[in-house]
C-alpha cells in the first residue's frame, strides 16, 4: 500500500476509495478462486480462506507503509494482499512452485516478504504478537515512526502469547496495535464457548490498553478505528487492541464439512453483510465513485488471478537438492 | 474376533473402551468433540480429523473441547491425573509441542521424582506427527527424540493398527505421563485388530521381518518404508531383520542387541532429524554395548538437518524413502569386517 | 487445617481465631529462623521466604479442608504450612535430608504432600495455575464439591501459563480460585513497571470472572473474600480471581542485596502493617482471645521449630542409589 | 593486552563491547537492568547474578527489564532481530525455555526457511545451564540436546572466560539465532583474557590437551572435570587427548574424527541426560565415519536417566565425577582391539 500516502484524517480520496475496493476484491478473488481450484485436487497441503473478512484485513493495511510490518496467521492470504506482496508470487508459492513468494519452502501458511513488511503467516496459532512487539521494539531503538500490527484470530486470543503480548507492549510502550479477527469459531468452536462470550476488547482494560470492538463487515468502521490507534502508536502513544467481529464465508480449512454451522448461516451473511457489497452501495450512493471504476477494477483483478493461476500450474518445481539449502545463513 | 480396521478407527476403539471401562479416563483438547454448543453441536466433528468422533455424545461430560490455551489444558491433565483422574489430552499436531513444553517435561514429568515418590501422574498426550502431507515446516515434525530425552516421560509410537489400539490402552492404564505419537500418514492404514480391548506392555520391541544379514530398526511410519526396502532386497539376496520398537522410552534395546548379534550389521531408519536423534540414540547404545558384535559400520538414515519443506518434490526428498533405505543397507551389508 | 470445621459464613470461632494465628505464628517463625540458619551457610541451594505476607496463606486456607488442593510458588512455605504439611518433615527437606517431605529430592522449591492437598511448591513462574484447573476438573467430573486455589505472584500474573488458565476455568466453569499475592515486586522488578501499575484483578472482568483487591496483610478481609470466594466455587458458582496486596520482609532469596528497595521500605511496613500484630491486636481488643493463648501458641511454635532445625540437622543424607528411584512408577 | 577476569565478567564485557560497536544491539530479560523506575535503580542488579551489572546506566534505552513473559519477549527478540536489530535476550535459566520454546524453534529457528532464504534472524539467547549448585529439578537442568536437534539454530557452550567472550561476540555478530548456554558453576572460574574485543568462529573444537591413549570429548563444566580425570591418568601412563567442541551446532566433527584417528579409542563425557543426548551423537557420527579407526568400544559419560535431585549427596552422584571419567577412561584404554 505504499503507493498511496496514509491519510491523516479518516478521508479517504476517490483514489484510495479504488485502491482499498482493489485490495478487497483482489482478496476476495484470490480466495474464490482457490476455493475452485483446491477442488480439482491439483494444489497440496491445505489452505484457509479469508473471503468475508476482507474489509479487516483492507481497513487496517490502507494506513500502513512498507516499512511497517504485519505479522499475520494461518489464514494469511488476506494480510499478505493487503501489505502488498505480488499476488503471482503467492499463488505460485500455494502450488508449491520455485517462483512462489517462498521459493516453495513455505506454502500457503508460511507465505512472507519481509521487504513488504510482511512477517509472514503463521502456523502456531498465536505465533505473531510476540514478533510485532519485537518489530515496536526496532521502531523505539531506532527512534523511527514505524509500527507493526499482529492478527490474531478468535481462537488465538485465547493463546498465552498473545495475552502476553498485550501486557508486554503496555509495559514497554510499543507501537503495536493488535488486531483480533472474530469470526464465529475456533475452528468447530464458537467463543461463546471458547472464551465464554466476553468480547476480547475488554481484555485490553486488564493490561491498561485501550480495547475497542468494530464491525469487521464494514470497511470504514474498520479503517477509522485502525487510522487512530495507528495514529497513536506512531506518535508515540502506545498500542491498541481492536476486535473485528466477522465471519469467514467458506471452511476452516478446504475439505472442512462444517457441521458445526447452522443451515443458511453463511449464504444469509453473504446476502446482507457482505464487506464487498456494503462498500460498492456506500461509495457509490455517496456518488464518490462510479459503477464504471468498480467494474473497471473487477475486470483487472479477474484477468490478475486468471493470470496468477495459469502462472502458477505452469511453474517449475524445485530441485530436490534445495531441501537443504538457506537453513541457515551460514553454517 | 479381530477384523480389518484402520488405525484411526483402532485409536477411536481403544478411547471409547477405556472410557467404557473406567470412568475416570476423561478426554480434552481443540476441537475433539468438535463444536460443543453450536448448531451443528449433534453431528459433532471428533476432532479436526474425526479420531475422536462420536465419543462426545457417547460419554456426556468427559469429553472436553478446548479453547486454543494448549498450556492450560496439557497443565489441567497434569493437575487432574495428580488428582484422581486419567485425562487423555490431545495435543493437535506434535508441534505445537512449544507453547506448552514447561507443563509436559518440568511438571507432568518431574512431580514423582520430585515429590520423592508421592505423586502419581498417569496421563496420556495423543498427538500427530510426522510428514507426508504437505503441511510445511510447522506441521509435519517428529519430536520423538527430544520426548525420548526427557526422564519422567514414556514415549509411544505405533506403526500398526494392532499396535495403536493396544498400546493406547496401555498408556491409558499406565500410571506414569505417556506421550502417544500417531503418525499421520498412518491413519488410514487398515490391518487385523482384535474387537475385544488388549494392552501391549512397553518395552517389548517387535520383529517385523526376521532375517540374518542386516538389522534395520525402524519406527512409525519408517517400519512400512522399510518394510518395502527389505522386499526389494530380498531379491538381491539381501536379508533383512526389521525391529520396530514401538515405544522409545522404555526402550527394548535387549531385542536390537539381540538381533545385531545374530546379523552384526546394523541401519537404523528414523523420520525424526539426526542431531542427537533417535537413530543417533539406537547407534550410540549399540555401539557401546555390542562394539564386539559389528561387523560394519553402522548406518543412520534419516532427514537432513532442515526443517520439513512445503513443495511435494522437497518433502519427498526430506523424508527417507525405501530406495535411500535398501542404498543405505546395500553399504552396510556389503562393507568388509575390519581385520 | 482438616482438624478445624470450614465456617459457613465470615464469623469465626475461638478456636478457628486460635488455629489462624497458629498458623500465621508458624510460618513467621519458620522463616525468621531459616533466615538465620541460611547466613550460617548450612541450608544447600537457594530459599525464597514468606514472611510478611501470612495472613494471605492462612486466611485462604482456614476455608480448605484436606481434600482440597492449592498448587504453589517458588515462595511457598507459608501455603505448604497453611495446608497443613508436616513442618518437620518440611524443614528436613530443606536442609537435603531422607526425613524430608520429599526425602531430599525436592528441596524448598518443590515442598509437596499430596495426601495434604498440597500440590507442590514450584520453580517454574506460572506452572501452579493450570494444575488447579486439572483439579477443578477432576472434581466436576467425580461430582465432588472440592475446590483448588492456586497462588501466583505479582509477576507470575504476566506468565501466559496465568491468563490461558483464567480462561479455561471461565470456560470449563471450575471450582478454582485464582490468589495473587502482589508482594510489589517480581525479583528486583515493580508492577508499577512490569504491569504498568493495573491492578491484577481487572484482568478478571476479560474472561468474564470476578475479580477483587484485597489487603493481604489483614487476615480477616482476605479471609472474608476467599470465603465468599470459596463458597462460590463449591456451589458450583464457578472460579474467581482475588488479588491480595501485601509485602515481604526479606529479599526476593536469601542472599539477596536488595539494592532496588528504599531505605527503611521494610521496617516502615513492619512497624505498621505487620499482620501478626494487626491480627492480635483486634482479637485481643475485641475480647475474643486473650494474650495469654496467644503467647501460649507463640511458645509452642517456638520449641516446635526448634525441634525442627534440631531435627533437621540430625537427619540422615540420601544415599547416592537413590538419584535413581521414583523417576517413574514402573519402568 | 591480556589480564585474568572471571567468566562472568568475561560475558559482561562482550556484552559492552558489543553495544559500544553496535547501536543495533539490545538486551532483555527478567531483571537484567535490575529494578528499572524503582528507588534503588541507580545501582541496578544487572540481572539476577549481576552478570549484565553496569550496563542499563551505561546503555541509555538498549538495556530492558521485561515482565515474565519469556514467550512474549522471546519472541519479540526474533521480531526484532528480523527487522534491524541484534537483540540478545536472556533466559535466567534454559530451565525455563519450556514457556518459550515455540518461539525459539518454529518461530526464530524457521524463519529463513520456510521464507525460502529471505529472513535473516540475528538474535542470540544467552542461559544458564548444568548442576551443582542444589537449584533442583527445575533449575539445574543441561538441554543442548534439544537445542541441537532444530535445525536452523546454533548452539554454544563455552568452558572458559577466554571462549565466553571470543564466542559471545561471534554470537552476537552472526546472522543466524543462536543459543548461548553459560554453565553456572563457570562463572567465577578465571583465566587470560584480551581486552580488545575478538571473535572465535563456530564449529572449531579446542584442542584442551593432547594425548595418544585414549580421546575425551567434553563440554561447558565437564571439560574442568575431564581435564582433573586426565591429570589422574597421567600417573598411571594414560595419556588423554581432551576435545571441547565448544559449539554443538555447527559441530567440528573433522576435529574429533583426528583425535580418534590417532587414539582409536574414545570417551564422550557429558552433562546433559543420556537418551537422544550429545554423548550419544558424538558416539553414533564417529561410529559411522569412523568405524575402522575404533579399536575398542567408545563410552558415554553422563548422568542417569533421571532429573537433577536436590540434596548434595544425590547431585554429586548425579554429575558425572573425575573418578567416573577416570573410570571410564581405564576401561576404554584397556580394552584389547577386537581381533
Ligand atoms: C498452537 C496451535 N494450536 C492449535 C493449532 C491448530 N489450529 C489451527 S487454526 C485453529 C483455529 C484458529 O481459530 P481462530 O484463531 O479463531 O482463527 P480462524 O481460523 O477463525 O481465522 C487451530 C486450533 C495451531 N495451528 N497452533
Ligand atoms: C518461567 C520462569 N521465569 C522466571 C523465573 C525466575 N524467577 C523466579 S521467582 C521470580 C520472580 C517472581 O515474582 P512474583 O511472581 O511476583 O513472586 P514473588 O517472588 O514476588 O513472591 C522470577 C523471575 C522462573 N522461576 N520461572
Ligand atoms: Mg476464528
Ligand atoms: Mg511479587
Amino acid at each position: 500500500m505504499s503507493a498511496v500516502a496514509p491519510p491523516v484524517s479518516g478521508e479517504l480520496t476517490k483514489d484510495q476509495l479504488l485502491e482499498a475496493y482493489r485490495v478487497m476484491r483482489t482478496i476476495r478473488e484470490f480466495e474464490e478462486r482457490l476455493h475452485t481450484e483446491f477442488a480439482t485436487g491439483e494444489i497440496p497441503g491445505f489452505v484457509h480462506l479469508y473471503a468475508g473478512e476482507e474489509a479487516i484485513a483492507a481497513g487496517v493495511c490502507t494506513h500502513l507503509r512498507s516499512d511497517d510490518y504485519v505479522a499475520s496467521t494461518h489464514r494469511g492470504h488476506g494480510h499478505s494482499i493487503a501489505k502488498g506482496c505480488d499476488v503471482a508470487a503467492m499463488m505460485a508459492e500455494i502450488y508449491g512452485k520455485r517462483e512462489g513468494i517462498c521459493h516453495g519452502k513455505g506454502g500457503s501458511m508460511h507465505i512472507a516478504d519481509l521487504s513488504k513488511g510482511m512477517l509472514g503467516a503463521n502456523g502456531i496459532v498465536g505465533g505473531g504478537p510476540p514478533l510485532v512487539c519485537g518489530v515496536g521494539l526496532t521502531a523505539k531503538v531506532r527512534g523511527s515512526d514505524q509500527v507493526a500490527v499482529s492478527f490474531t484470530g478468535d481462537g488465538g486470543s485465547n493463546q498465552g502469547t498473545f495475552l502476553e503480548s498485550l501486557n508486554l507492549a503496555a509495559a514497554w510502550h510499543l507501537p503495536v496495535i493488535f488486531v483480533v479477527e472474530n469470526n464465529g469459531y475456533a475452528e468447530s468452536t464458537p467463543p461463546t464457548y471458547h472464551q465464554s462470550g466476553v468480547d476480547v476488547a475488554k481484555r485490553a482494560d486488564g493490561f491498561g490498553l485501550p480495547g475497542i470492538v468494530v464491525d469487521g463487515f464494514d470497511f470504514f468502521a474498520v479503517h477509522e478505528a485502525a487510522g487512530e490507534a495507528i495514529q497513536r502508536a506512531r506518535s508515540g502513544g502506545g498500542a491498541t487492541l481492536i476486535e473485528c467481529k466477522g465471519m469467514r464465508y467458506f471452511g476452516h480449512f478446504e475439505g472442512d464439512q462444517q457441521t458445526y454451522r447452522g443451515a443458511g448461516e453463511v449464504e444469509e451473511i453473504r446476502r446482507t453483510r457482505d464487506c464487498l457489497a456494503a462498500f460498492s452501495r456506500r461509495v457509490t450512493e455517496a456518488g464518490m465513485v462510479d459503477d464504471d471504476d468498480l467494474s473497471a477494477i473487477d475486470q483487472s483483478v479477474t484477468e490478475l488471478i486468471d493470470r496468477a493461476v495459469a502462472d502458477a500450474k505452469a511453474g517449475t518445481d524445485p530441485t530436490p537438492d534445495e531441501v537443504q539449502t538457506d537453513v541457515y545463513v551460514s553454517y | 474376533m479381530a477384523r480389518r480396521i484402520t488405525y484411526q478407527q483402532a485409536i477411536n476403539e481403544a478411547l471409547a473402551q477405556e472410557m467404557e471401562r473406567d470412568e475416570t479416563v476423561v478426554i480434552m483438547g481443540e476441537d475433539i468433540a468438535g463444536g460443543m454448543t453450536t448448531a451443528g453441536e449433534d453431528d459433532a466433528w471428533g476432532g479436526v480429523l474425526g479420531v475422536t468422533k462420536g465419543l462426545y455424545h457417547r460419554f456426556p461430560g468427559r469429553v472436553l473441547d478446548t479453547p486454543i490455551s494448549e498450556s492450560a489444558y496439557v497443565g489441567a491433565a497434569a493437575g487432574a491425573a495428580a488428582s484422581g483422574l486419567r485425562p487423555v489430552a490431545e495435543l493437535m499436531f506434535v508441534d505445537f509441542m512449544g507453547v506448552c513444553f514447561d507443563q509436559i517435561f518440568n511438571q507432568a514429568a518431574k512431580f514423582r521424582y520430585m515429590f520423592g515418590g508421592k505423586a502419581k501422574t498417569p496421563m496420556v498426550i495423543r498427538t500427530m506427527w510426522g510428514a507426508g502431507i504437505r503441511a510445511a515446516s510447522q506441521h509435519s515434525q517428529s519430536l520423538h527424540p527430544i520426548f525420548t530425552h526427557v526422564p519422567g516421560l514414556k514415549v509411544v509410537a505405533p506403526s500398526t493398527p494392532y499396535d495403536a489400539k493396544g498400546l493406547l490402552i496401555q498408556s491409558i492404564r499406565d500410571d506414569d505421563p505417556v506421550i502417544f505419537l500417531e503418525h499421520k500418514m498412518l491413519y488410514a492404514t487398515e490391518g487385523d485388530v482384535p474387537e475385544e480391548a488388549y494392552a501391549i506392555p512397553f518395552a517389548e520391541a517387535n520383529f517385523v521381518r526376521e532375517g540374518d544379514d542386516v538389522t534395520i530398526v525402524a519406527l512409525g511410519r519408517m517400519v512400512l518404508l522399510a518394510q518395502q526396502a527389505a522386499a526389494e532386497l530380498d531379491g538381491e539376496g539381501i536379508s533383512c531383520e526389521i525391529v520396530d520398537p514401538r515405544t522409545t522410552s522404555p526402550l527394548d534395546l535387549d531385542s536390537i542387541l539381540e538381533s545385531v548379534e545374530n546379523t552384526g550389521r546394523l541401519v537404523v531408519v528414523d523420520e525424526a532429524n539426526p542431531r542427537c536423534g533417535f537413530a543417533a540414540d539406537i547407534v550410540a547404545q549399540v555401539t557401546q554395548e555390542a562394539f564386539g558384535n559389528l561387523k560394519a559400520a553402522p548406518r543412520m538414515v534419516t532427514p537432513p538437518h532442515s526443517p520439513v519443506p512445503f513443495a511435494p518434490v522437497l518433502e519427498d526428498a526430506y523424508v527417507p524413502s525405501p530406495d535411500v533405505i535398501a542404498a543405505a543397507v546395500r553399504e552396510v551389508a556389503g562393507a568388509a569386517a575390519p581385520a
